[in-house]
């Protein structure tokens, strides 16, 4: 496995999730999984963090706090769809309340199948988030980005 | 009388793993009062009974919530199982309460690790998942998910467990009740946990039962209800009862969840030594028709399943009424007058379930 | 399989305060209150106490949207009204802590009123 | 001492060897099983018959008689495994590994070969 060349932080946040894979996600933190061991940090706020984690078929309700978040994250961010809920809805896509996806809300770079996910594949889902972050960066750097955020058009 | 104001806390706040929303109106560091709001998982999963048959309705209502998901699919089908008459195998039905009580074990060690968390003791969260993991592994190893276990279905349960997996799987969870062991005596014995938790956020007994509570937020306040007693599955035929603490504050809930563990161990032993061979499942004959209320105990609570079918495949009505929803009131009630730090323990001792309460 | 004995009540909205007051006195515990609706509004309020369990069925036409609130007796009741005002559409008289329809905010308005396979949804509709 | 509670637990848990899976680098073998990733095994043998995707609860599985193929949305499979059981022709399997994320979104496709007409003698 190749070394990082940052350690990146990551803010979980549940848009609606059974929590069955939040727990997960939590699971990738303590000692049986423990993501610490690549630098990855569990932070509570979006201004530190690199990987937005997302669980959960995001409602309407959730769909603006999402976008906050997302748009409070410095360039370059990546965002990991964790959870079949995340993908596309799951077993709730035809509920009335629910909007089926994060990709109807955010772009997202990388999906992680499984119902609950497993911690190994959340893990798999970060290490493959982290090649994409190196390569917005390298992007950013080239064009003489900031890292600021966007600001919406 | 110092000024008032009103701190929002939440949805996404570093001690919640999951949203919900309050506002604290504040008076110094004082809590006057908290008003929540709620709508953040309210996914609508009680409307899509209309739509789905009520067979797949098993797999949606497991996952209702990810933590307790084994009882709820297992409720489901006893509210079903009632409308149909069905009487499924003995087999099963050991089966389901060595996978519900395993589940409880698994949601409580969950919970003392966050609430370990929500004091700051990280050492002690850690210890709590790093056992709560050998945990999953034999879920894993019976079901064939570490959370959401996928195993209920209407008439019975979908896989057997063979009796040498079930013999590794006992002596794994003596082993894992000797490392508990070790975790349950510095939750009630060591003195930072006390100080954080002795005393605060007290509910008394009278409070506890007109605000509806359920659950160890109502036996640590002195009640013994235990939905359980109403002998459901096998629970009749084993040895227990309702574990209670009189204290009625943050200690006594965490006492309760505590030994509810150690009783959850010696139920799956009785469970596993009074199971007998045959078959998992029956065949489901026709539709429901008819309502019935299936209450059952959740790890945080009393559930209760109400379900009315008129004969066709879809349900016309399926309502839960989850243990969070009923232990909002008596939260509101016990964050009145504590102090601003405390609020995190406070509202994780009645080990909130946001995903459960909004469905 | 334990089938437990469940008892019904069937009574007017009107007299449902004084009910509920009563069996508030009683010491019964709250357990649920259940909305439903299809060709009329049903309201179930189950109640439990020592073991026996009551529900009350309360029932009373679609047109007429009002029902007396519980809160005086039992103010734990205040979530499952609130719940029932946002996903139902019905007016709750005397609510102690009412969000006054924020309590869920949804993609639909009152998405449990219309019933399937009726599709559309009343014109009309109920107003906030 | 109520202060020293955890001491135990600690001095045990520094002397033994670290609980974590060093996951990347070892896997663990899931236990038998477990429901990992749903994988279609044999095509060959496939009627075509559409139970998979009827019973599917997430309608994850789309089976089209006509053009001989069966598809796979991997983003909305729960594996429950619901599938696996009704299959008449045990066609599909439930791997013990998990699926690994991806990318780019694609829908699984697994098209049958036509059967060599002549070349049956039976």
């Amino acid at each position: 496995m190749a070394f990082f060349k940052k350690s990146p932080w990551l803010l979980h946040y549940d848009a609606s999730s059974c929590n069955g894979c939040d727990i997960e996600v939590l699971a990738c933190l303590t000692p049986i999984y423990d993501v610490e061991r690549f630098g990855i940090v569990n932070t509570g706020n979006p201004k530190h963090a690199d990987i937005l984690l997302i669980t959960g078929a995001v409602n309407v309700q959730n769909e603006e706090i999402v976008r906050n978040l997302y748009g409070q994250m410095p360039d370059p961010k990546v965002v990991v769809a964790a959870g079949a809920c995340a993908m596309s809805g799951g077993v709730f896509q035809d509920s009335y309340n629910v909007l089926g996806g994060i990709d109807k809300v955010i772009p997202v770079d990388v999906y992680v199948p499984g119902c609950a996910v497993r911690p190994e594949a959340i893990i798999d889902g970060v290490v493959q988030s982290l090649a994409i972050l190196e390569r917005k960066a390298a992007e950013l750097k080239r064009r003489g980005g900031s890292g600021e955020p966007e600001k919406p058009s | 009388m110092g000024q008032r104001t009103i701190i929002p806390f939440g949805p996404q706040h570093p001690v919640l793993p999951e949203p919900i929303h309050l506002d604290l109106v504040m008076e110094d560091e004082k809590v006057v009062e908290a008003i929540p709001s709620i709508g953040f998982i309210h996914r609508g999963l009680e409307k899509m009974a209309e739509k789905k048959d009520f067979q797949e309705m098993a797999y949606i209502a497991e996952r209702i919530c990810g933590i307790c998901s084994f009882i709820h699919s297992m409720g489901y089908c006893q509210a079903i199982e009632a409308l149909l008459k069905l009487e499924i195998p003995k087999r099963a039905e050991y089966l389901r309460v060595i996978w519900s009580e395993m589940s409880r074990i698994h949601s409580h060690l969950l919970w003392l690790g966050l609430t370990a968390d929500a004091f700051g003791f990280e050492s002690l969260f850690m210890h709590s998942w790093r056992v709560r993991e050998k945990l999953l592994d034999l879920i894993e190893e019976t079901s064939g998910g570490r959370v959401i276990f996928g195993v209920c279905k209407v008439g019975g349960v979908r896989r057997d467990v063979d009796a040498e997996t079930l013999r590794r799987a006992l002596e794994a969870l003596a082993a894992l009740e000797a490392e508990y062991r070790e975790i349950a005596g510095v939750f009630s014995r060591d003195a930072s946990v006390k100080r954080r938790m002795t005393g605060i956020g007290v509910l008394p007994k009278e409070d506890a039962r007109a605000l509806g509570a359920v659950g160890p937020t109502l036996r640590g306040s002195g009640v013994a209800w235990d939905a359980r007693r109403l002998q459901y599955a096998v629970y009749g035929e084993l040895d227990w009862a309702p574990i209670t603490e009189e204290a009625g504050d943050c200690q006594a809930r965490c006492l309760v969840r505590i030994r509810e563990i150690f009783q959850s161990f010696d139920l799956i032993r009785q469970a596993a030594g009074k199971i007998s061979d045959g078959p998992v499942a029956v065949k489901v004959p026709g539709n429901p028709r008819g309502e019935y209320f299936a209450r059952l105990e959740q790890p945080r609570g009393e559930v209760v399943y109400y379900v009315k079918g008129n004969g066709t495949k879809n349900l016309q009505r399926f309502r839960v009424r989850t243990p969070t929803f009923a232990n909002l009131p008596p939260l509101l009630k016990i964050l009145q007058g504590c102090e601003l730090s405390d609020v995190p323990v406070i509202v994780l001792t009645i080990d909130p379930c946001i995903s459960c309460a909004e469905r | 399989m334990m089938i437990e004995e469940q008892f019904w009540e069937t009574l007017d909205r009107a007299a449902l305060p004084a009910r509920v007051g009563t069996l508030a006195k009683e010491g019964w515990r709250l357990v649920q209150i259940c909305g439903s609706c299809h060709e009329a509004f049903e309201i179930l309020y189950s109640f439990d106490k020592d073991d026996r369990f009551l529900s009350l069925r309360v029932a009373f036409s679609k047109d007429d949207p009002v029902l007396p609130s519980i809160t005086e007796s039992y103010f734990g009741a205040f979530s499952y009204e609130n719940e029932m005002q946002d996903l139902f559409g019905l007016k709750l008289t005397g609510l102690k802590l009412n969000f006054n329809g924020n309590f869920y905010r949804l993609a639909k308005k009152n998405p449990f009123l219309d019933t399937p396979p009726a599709v559309a949804p009343a014109p009309g509709g109920v107003s906030s | 001492m109520p202060h020293l509670v955890i001491a135990k637990l600690l001095t045990k848990s520094a002397a033994r060897k670290p609980s974590t899976r060093l996951y990347p680098a070892e896997k663990r073998a899931p236990p038998k099983g477990a429901r990992g990733r749903l994988v279609m095994k044999q095509i060959e043998t496939c009627v075509f018959c559409g139970v998979c995707g009827k019973k599917c609860p997430t309608r994850a599985i789309a089976v089209k008689r006509t053009d001989k193929t069966w598809e796979l949305d991997r983003l909305k499979c729960i594996v429950c495994g619901e599938c696996v059981e009704i299959c008449p022709k045990d066609c599909l399997a439930m791997e013990g590994e998990h699926a690994t994320a991806f990318v780019a979104k694609k829908i699984e496709t697994h098209v049958q070969k036509p059967k060599p007409a002549a070349s049956d003698p039976t």
